[in-house]
């Protein structure tokens, strides 16, 4: 029986070992930054790496800049991403792991699926945080919360009255019904259709199908097709539809559809493809030019797309917000708790405060956290006459 | 004159067109020792699956104590009171000994113990251990393997493993007892300790045994009464002695 | 009184007693405010990781079924739990009471779930199992996945109320302890040796007179309450329930900490639980930025080794002489005496998770294939 | 009309999975193990083409050469490093290690190419008209290939001796190698005949939607394994009707607006209502464990 108690002990000493590794000491864990900390938790792995990839890389780029600048009154900062894998189960690890890190302010999530776990983590410590892409409409429900990018919703209304313009009888619509994203944007889509006389012919898609034949055959009759969704399931739409949809048909999409240059070769597709968006990776001219170049630069072109725009802009804006705090007469020390630095940034971001940068420029908040700057349709590409 | 204790009228199976086993018809009385013999392919084995509900009989019926058990599933037929060992042994190889035995006692109504009793551990759960622990380390002192009881079921020899299969099934409380090749693989000292274990048994447990055997000198030595089985006919019936020696028999081992 | 003592069997209660201690040991610390929040999270995630590893383990490893849906009656449960304790909420407060009643309708709705999919598990041999309860959690997520907005959720999941972090682990730890007791119990009873004798060769379990069907409804039954109620635990302990967790991909997660704890070993799974769920936290929180790709990696090679390290009939050798139990062994007397209570060795494992099917070029569909097999030992 | 349109469309989702299915009936059949890490041997095929139309060479039918070649090296190398160790081994400890090689796979796809899904075009080959149906010729081509692919194993399996000594292995591995029948080299060899199967099934895929990231074979593999189920897994001529069954299913369903979002729980409820009414698949051989 001693023998049994002795091997339980043991066991058990191993386990609490294991486990106490990483149980120190909660409380001030920005008592010991030397360096202002922010931090994002995103997909750097799975099937949409490609997303917090480009975040993560344009967000280190954002840093690196300030801090060859000289940082905020010579205090460097310093930016951390974890791996949610675009998985909500794993958020709440990274969260803690990041306040513990000594986060004191945060991009959120990079995508919608994970960001409600965060908004409702991050409101119990006062942790402010300013998305760059998941655009969900709940994202910013609490007052800790902003985006820099458009609701999902505010996208699917104003696509709504874009297409009310048109003077269409009927249009087609292709989105994934599994997808937060395609799914939030669709559901005010439809909202704001009705009352008109335009009639939906709605088609599908779940999962990673790669094969939408027949979804090209039930819209082969539409001139315009509304596509809520990310870009490599459009480019792979829009290559097997090209023979079967209406040469002077007009592919619609939202800011999912930036980054389809990369996937698509425009040359062999006849229809028109446009998009309502906040920046267009390949711009020739102004501040995403700039960026554009800058990017290209230092990492792989073929991760550029809008969420890292955004999360550029996010950097900077947190930034500057800092910067018009201290001027403002606000102390802003290094060591400042998230919760002390969430008051100062929320009084910026719902107060005068503007930003111009990649995405748009005069871009003010709601007192909601919703962003408001001017969302632009570019044509990707003309119809082939 | 002693009850019937297993009643087999006109069974029959047939798997597509092949006729394996036919017009089978056969009377074992209460404690009797009956032999079911035949060369390789008769069909002896597939009599056994029938009986214990492995095979649906296409034909006929069989009963035990005069109730109908024909096309039953096999732990009814079981609960009813046929026990089978198995050619190829299958014992539960990864289990103890005895808990080989207490498996098969299982379904005994004095060891009733329901899953709730049995998961929040009321009185009724530690009263019923104990007792089937009682009850098997019985039954495997009469085969002769008490000192084994806590050994893996798989690491016992092969003679041994035979007669946990007997203990098992034994400990199931059967009427009939159904042998299939007990002495399959075991020395002459062992098979003759086995025939002593089988009369032994069948007395201690008041037990009808109906076997299958290959070796004609442990038939004829234990069995009073034979069914010769050929392609799933019957070729001879009755005496052992008599049966074993009808022309017939003798050309079908023989050949020719 | 001390003879009575050491008639205890200590080796059944060890699970308990090591689980006990660190809950009492963690809900000190947390007390105390010495426990990080990050902790918190991590022993939530392990007592949720040790009840589905456990309740798998008795399907897996007890009754020789593979089940690939665990994440799906774990769905279930977190979807009807969370729903409950929404509905809950203005009615009974978001106290314990709602906690418990939430508990009992999302493992009572998994455990009918588990009743219902384990009636084709009499009729299919393991791996078409296998496959078919894949197919059933796939469909519980897909349905859950496309629901409405106001009924659960849809897409983006179901928000649930967050249970108070100081204390849900300590609950969840608790419910730790039911679940070794249940299962434990079933499988140290008769009903537990009628399972094992399933598992262990079907035929021979029929023809001894266990009732096949019936126990493998109470093993499936039981198991997808467990499932049920780690959902449930798991709606306590996040803000969101969304379905694409419960993929596949997650029930594979959960066979290989059966797996790697070894089949048919309860204390297995538990420290192979605690291990993966261990790493996989710390492997997701310590590579960050551009170091986030090598999780996966460095997950598949630990796992590739690990199994086979422990499977490979050639390391046999090497492994009887090299592991840890030698090394135990070295620092208490080993007496031939003792001997492992119901476990079965992994590798002698006869699994009815078989791979059967046989090649085949026939347009025709064949009744039956019956494999001849020579008599192990012939006459 | 309509019908005729998404029964066509419904072979050109399936013939993909046919394609797919044949490759893991193969392997199943023979090595008995759900190799879940099939599907990531086609994500590798079809960065093999991407490769090979980024360089200088860039012309699909060399790319698909070097797919295969490259496909089958890498299905050995596994088979010898993850599975041959275990063989003889319980089939879980098999079925593991599998997913452990599909996250290797898949994490290293992503440390050497990169997060970002790419493009890759092979061949432009336009659309035929039949009497008003626009069918795209990939369509046919994917259809007509597997057909044929399917047909070669056939003979391949029936009338060789390799063939025969792969059944032979299929029914008793131990009773092969009494026969003097190299057990482990048909094995490579149905893992390398299985990977190459893998890389065309990547080509295919690839020439329908030219997007390709490291998660390309996963669902779809799943998909497959399901329709290889679904024919009678073992079942070469199984693999191919299960596959086309659940094509045309998918097409069906997507079809239906009210029905689409439940797409794949459609597939997996038609996968549990035959099994239950055919046990073995609609091809299968049932298989019964002598009493």
């Amino acid at each position: 029986m001693k023998k049994m108690l002795k091997r339980a002990l043991a066991v058990m000493v191993v386990v609490v070992l294991a486990l106490t590794m990483t149980a120190c000491g909660a409380a001030k864990y920005t008592a010991n930054n030397t360096e202002y900390v922010i931090g994002v938790s995103g997909p750097l792995t799975g099937p949409a790496a490609v997303y917090g990839v480009a975040v993560k890389n344009s967000a280190q780029m954002a840093i690196d800049e300030i801090n060859a600048a000289g940082g905020l009154n010579g205090v460097n900062f310093k930016f951390i991403a974890l791996d949610d894998q675009h998985d909500a189960t794993k958020v709440a690890a990274n969260y803690a792991s990041l306040l513990e890190g000594g986060m004191q302010a945060s991009l959120g999530t990079v995508t919608t699926a994970p960001g409600l776990e965060f908004s409702n983590l991050s409101v119990e410590d006062n942790v402010f945080f300013l998305t760059p892409s998941a655009s969900g409409d709940d994202i910013p429900k609490n007052e800790n919360g902003f985006q820099m990018c458009f609701a999902d919703g505010n996208q699917g209304k104003v696509a709504a009255e874009y297409v009310k313009t048109l003077g269409l009888n009927s249009i087609g619509v292709f989105y994934k019904s599994d997808d937060p994203y395609s799914n939030g944007i669709y559901e005010q889509f439809k909202e704001n259709l009705k009352g008109s006389d335009i009639s939906v012919v709605e088609t599908v898609f779940t999962g990673d199908a790669s094969d939408f034949s027949t979804q090209i055959s039930s819209l082969k009759e539409c001139k315009f097709i509304f596509m809520p969704i990310y870009y490599q399931p459009a480019a792979i739409f829009m290559t097997q539809a090209k023979d079967t949809i209406a040469a002077d048909a007009v592919y619609y999409g939202c800011d999912g559809f930036d980054g389809l240059a990369g996937q698509l070769d425009f040359s062999t597709i006849p229809q028109e493809i446009s998009m309502l968006s906040h920046f267009d990776s390949n711009a020739t001219e102004g501040a995403a030019a700039e960026f554009i170049k800058k990017y290209t630069e230092k990492y792989d072109a073929e991760t550029l797309n809008q969420f890292g725009a955004s999360a550029y802009d996010c950097v900077y804006a947190i930034y500057n917000a800092m910067k018009a705090a201290i001027k403002a007469g606000k102390e802003i020390p290094v060591t400042i708790s998230a919760s002390d630095l969430s008051d100062i940034l929320k009084e910026q971001f719902t107060g005068e405060f503007t930003y111009s940068g990649v995405t748009g420029s005069d871009i003010k908040w709601q007192d909601n956290g919703y962003v408001s700057k001017g969302a632009i349709k570019y044509v990707l590409k003309e119809a082939t006459k | 004159m002693s009850t019937t204790v297993l009643k087999i009228e006109n069974l029959g199976i047939s798997f597509g067109g092949l006729k394996a086993v036919q017009d089978l018809n056969l009377e074992i009385k209460e404690k009797q020792l009956y032999g079911l013999v035949g060369p390789n392919g008769a069909g002896k084995t597939t009599v056994f699956n029938m009986l214990t509900g492995v095979y649906k009989p296409t034909t006929g019926n069989f009963y035990l104590d005069g109730e109908n058990l024909t096309g039953k599933a096999q732990d009814v037929i079981n609960q009813k009171g046929i026990a089978r060992t198995f050619q190829n042994i299958r014992l539960f190889n990864n289990m103890t000994v005895i808990r080989n035995v207490m498996v098969g006692l299982h379904n005994r109504p004095e060891f009733k113990c329901g899953v709730f009793a049995s998961i929040f551990r009321l009185p009724s759960y530690y009263k019923t251990e104990k007792a089937m622990r009682q009850k098997a380390k019985e039954i495997l002192r009469i085969v002769g393997l008490e000192e084994e009881r806590n050994n893996l079921s798989c690491n016992l020899p092969y003679g041994k493993q035979r007669k946990l299969e007997i203990a098992r099934a034994l400990a199931t409380n059967p009427r009939l007892l159904c042998l299939d090749e007990p002495a399959a693989g075991m020395n002459p000292n062992e098979t003759a300790d086995l025939m002593d274990i089988i009369k032994f048994i069948r007395d201690e447990f008041n037990v009808t045994i109906l076997l299958i055997e290959h070796d004609m000198k442990f038939v004829s030595g234990l069995c009073d009464e034979v069914t010769v089985l050929n392609f799933g006919t019957v070729l001879a019936q009755g005496k052992t002695r008599d049966a074993l020696n009808d022309p017939e028999v003798i050309k079908a081992y023989i050949g020719g | 009184m001390a003879n009575m003592f050491a008639k205890i069997k200590w080796k059944h209660f060890i699970n308990y007693i090591v689980v006990a201690i660190a809950m009492i040991v963690f809900g000190v610390m947390s007390l105390t405010g010495a426990l990080s929040s990050s902790t918190v999270y991590l022993l939530e995630k392990i007592a949720i990781a040790i009840i589905l590893a456990v309740s798998l383990s008795v399907v897996v490893g007890f009754l020789g079924e593979l089940s690939l849906g665990h994440a799906g009656f774990m769905c279930i449960g977190a979807y009807l739990g969370g729903k409950a304790s929404l509905l809950l909420e203005p009615v009974m407060g978001d106290g314990f009471l709602t906690l418990i009643v939430s508990m009992i309708v999302g493992g009572a709705i998994a455990a009918l779930c588990g009743a219902v999919i384990g009636l084709p598990a009499l009729r299919l041999k393991g791996d078409y199992l296998a496959i078919v309860t894949l197919a059933f959690g796939e469909i519980v997520r897909s349905i859950f996945m496309n629901t409405k907005k106001e009924s659960f959720g849809g897409s983006l999941g179901l928000e649930t109320p967050r249970y108070d972090k100081d204390i849900l682990f300590i609950i969840a730890f608790v419910f730790v302890l039911i679940t070794l007791a249940v299962l434990q119990n079933l499988i140290r009873s008769k009903h537990g040796r009628a399972i094992t004798s399933i598992r262990d060769n079907e035929i021979a379990s029929k023809a001894t007179g266990i009732n096949v069907t019936k126990y493998k409804l109470i093993v499936f039954t039981i198991s997808s309450f467990f499932a049920g109620i780690a959902g449930v635990l798991y709606s306590f302990s996040n803000y969101t329930v969304q379905s694409s967790k419960f993929s596949y991909n997650y029930s594979i997660e959960i066979l290989v900490m059966v797996v790697l704890g070894g089949m048919g070993s309860i204390n297995g799974s538990i420290i192979a639980a605690t291990l993966i769920t261990f790493l996989d936290v710390k492997l997701q929180t310590i590579l960050t930025g551009d170091l986030a790709v090598l999780q996966d990696l460095f997950y598949a090679l630990v796992l590739i080794i690990l199994v086979i390290y422990n499977n490979a009939p050639a390391l046999k050798g090497f492994r009887e002489t090299h592991n840890l139990k030698v090394l135990l062994d070295r620092f208490r007397k080993h007496s031939p005496a003792d001997r492992k209570d119901d476990e079965a060795k992994w590798d002698r494992v006869p699994t009815k998770i078989s791979m059967d099917e046989v090649l085949s070029v026939d347009l025709q569909p064949q009744t039956t294939y019956t494999p001849d097999k020579p008599k192990k030992e012939g006459k | 009309m309509e019908i005729i349109e998404t029964l066509l469309n419904g072979m050109s989702i399936g013939s993909t999975y046919a394609m797919i299915a044949l490759g893991y009936t193969m392997v199943y059949g023979i090595a008995k193990m759900l190799n879940f890490a099939h599907g990531d041997v086609i994500m590798v095929g079809g960065y093999m083409l991407f490769i090979t139309m980024a360089s200088a060479l860039s012309n699909p039918i060399i790319g698909l050469i070097f797919a295969v070649v490259v496909c089958m090296i890498l299905g050995i190398t596994i088979e010898k490093i993850a599975y041959k160790p275990l063989r003889g081994a319980s089939p879980l400890a098999v079925l593991i290690t599998a997913i452990g090689v599909s996250y290797l796979l898949q994490s290293t796809a992503q440390m050497i190419f990169g997060s970002a899904p790419k493009m890759v075009i092979l061949l432009d080959l336009g659309n035929i008209e039949f009497g008003g149906l626009k069918v795209p010729v990939y369509t046919l081509i994917t259809l007509g290939c597997s057909v044929v692919i399917m047909l070669v194993l056939s003979l391949f399996v029936k009338y060789t001796k390799t063939g025969r000594a792969m059944i032979a292995v299929s029914e008793d591995k131990g009773a092969a190698q009494l026969m003097g029948i190299n057990v482990n080299g048909i094995i490579t060899i149905t893992f390398a005949i299985g990977s190459a199967l893998a890389a065309f099934a990547g080509f295919f895929m690839l020439l329908k939607s030219p997007s390709l990231s490291n998660t390309l074979g996963a669902m779809p593999g799943i998909k497959a394994f399901t329709a290889a189920v679904i024919g009678g897994i073992g079942s070469i001529p199984g693999a191919m009707l299960g596959g086309l069954l659940m094509g045309v299913v998918e097409a069906i369903s997507f079809k239906i607006p009210v029905i689409a979002p439940y797409t794949d729980a459609i597939e997996f409820l038609i996968l549990i209502v035959i099994l239950l009414v055919r046990p073995s698949g609609i091809l299968g051989r049932k298989r019964r464990e002598k009493v």
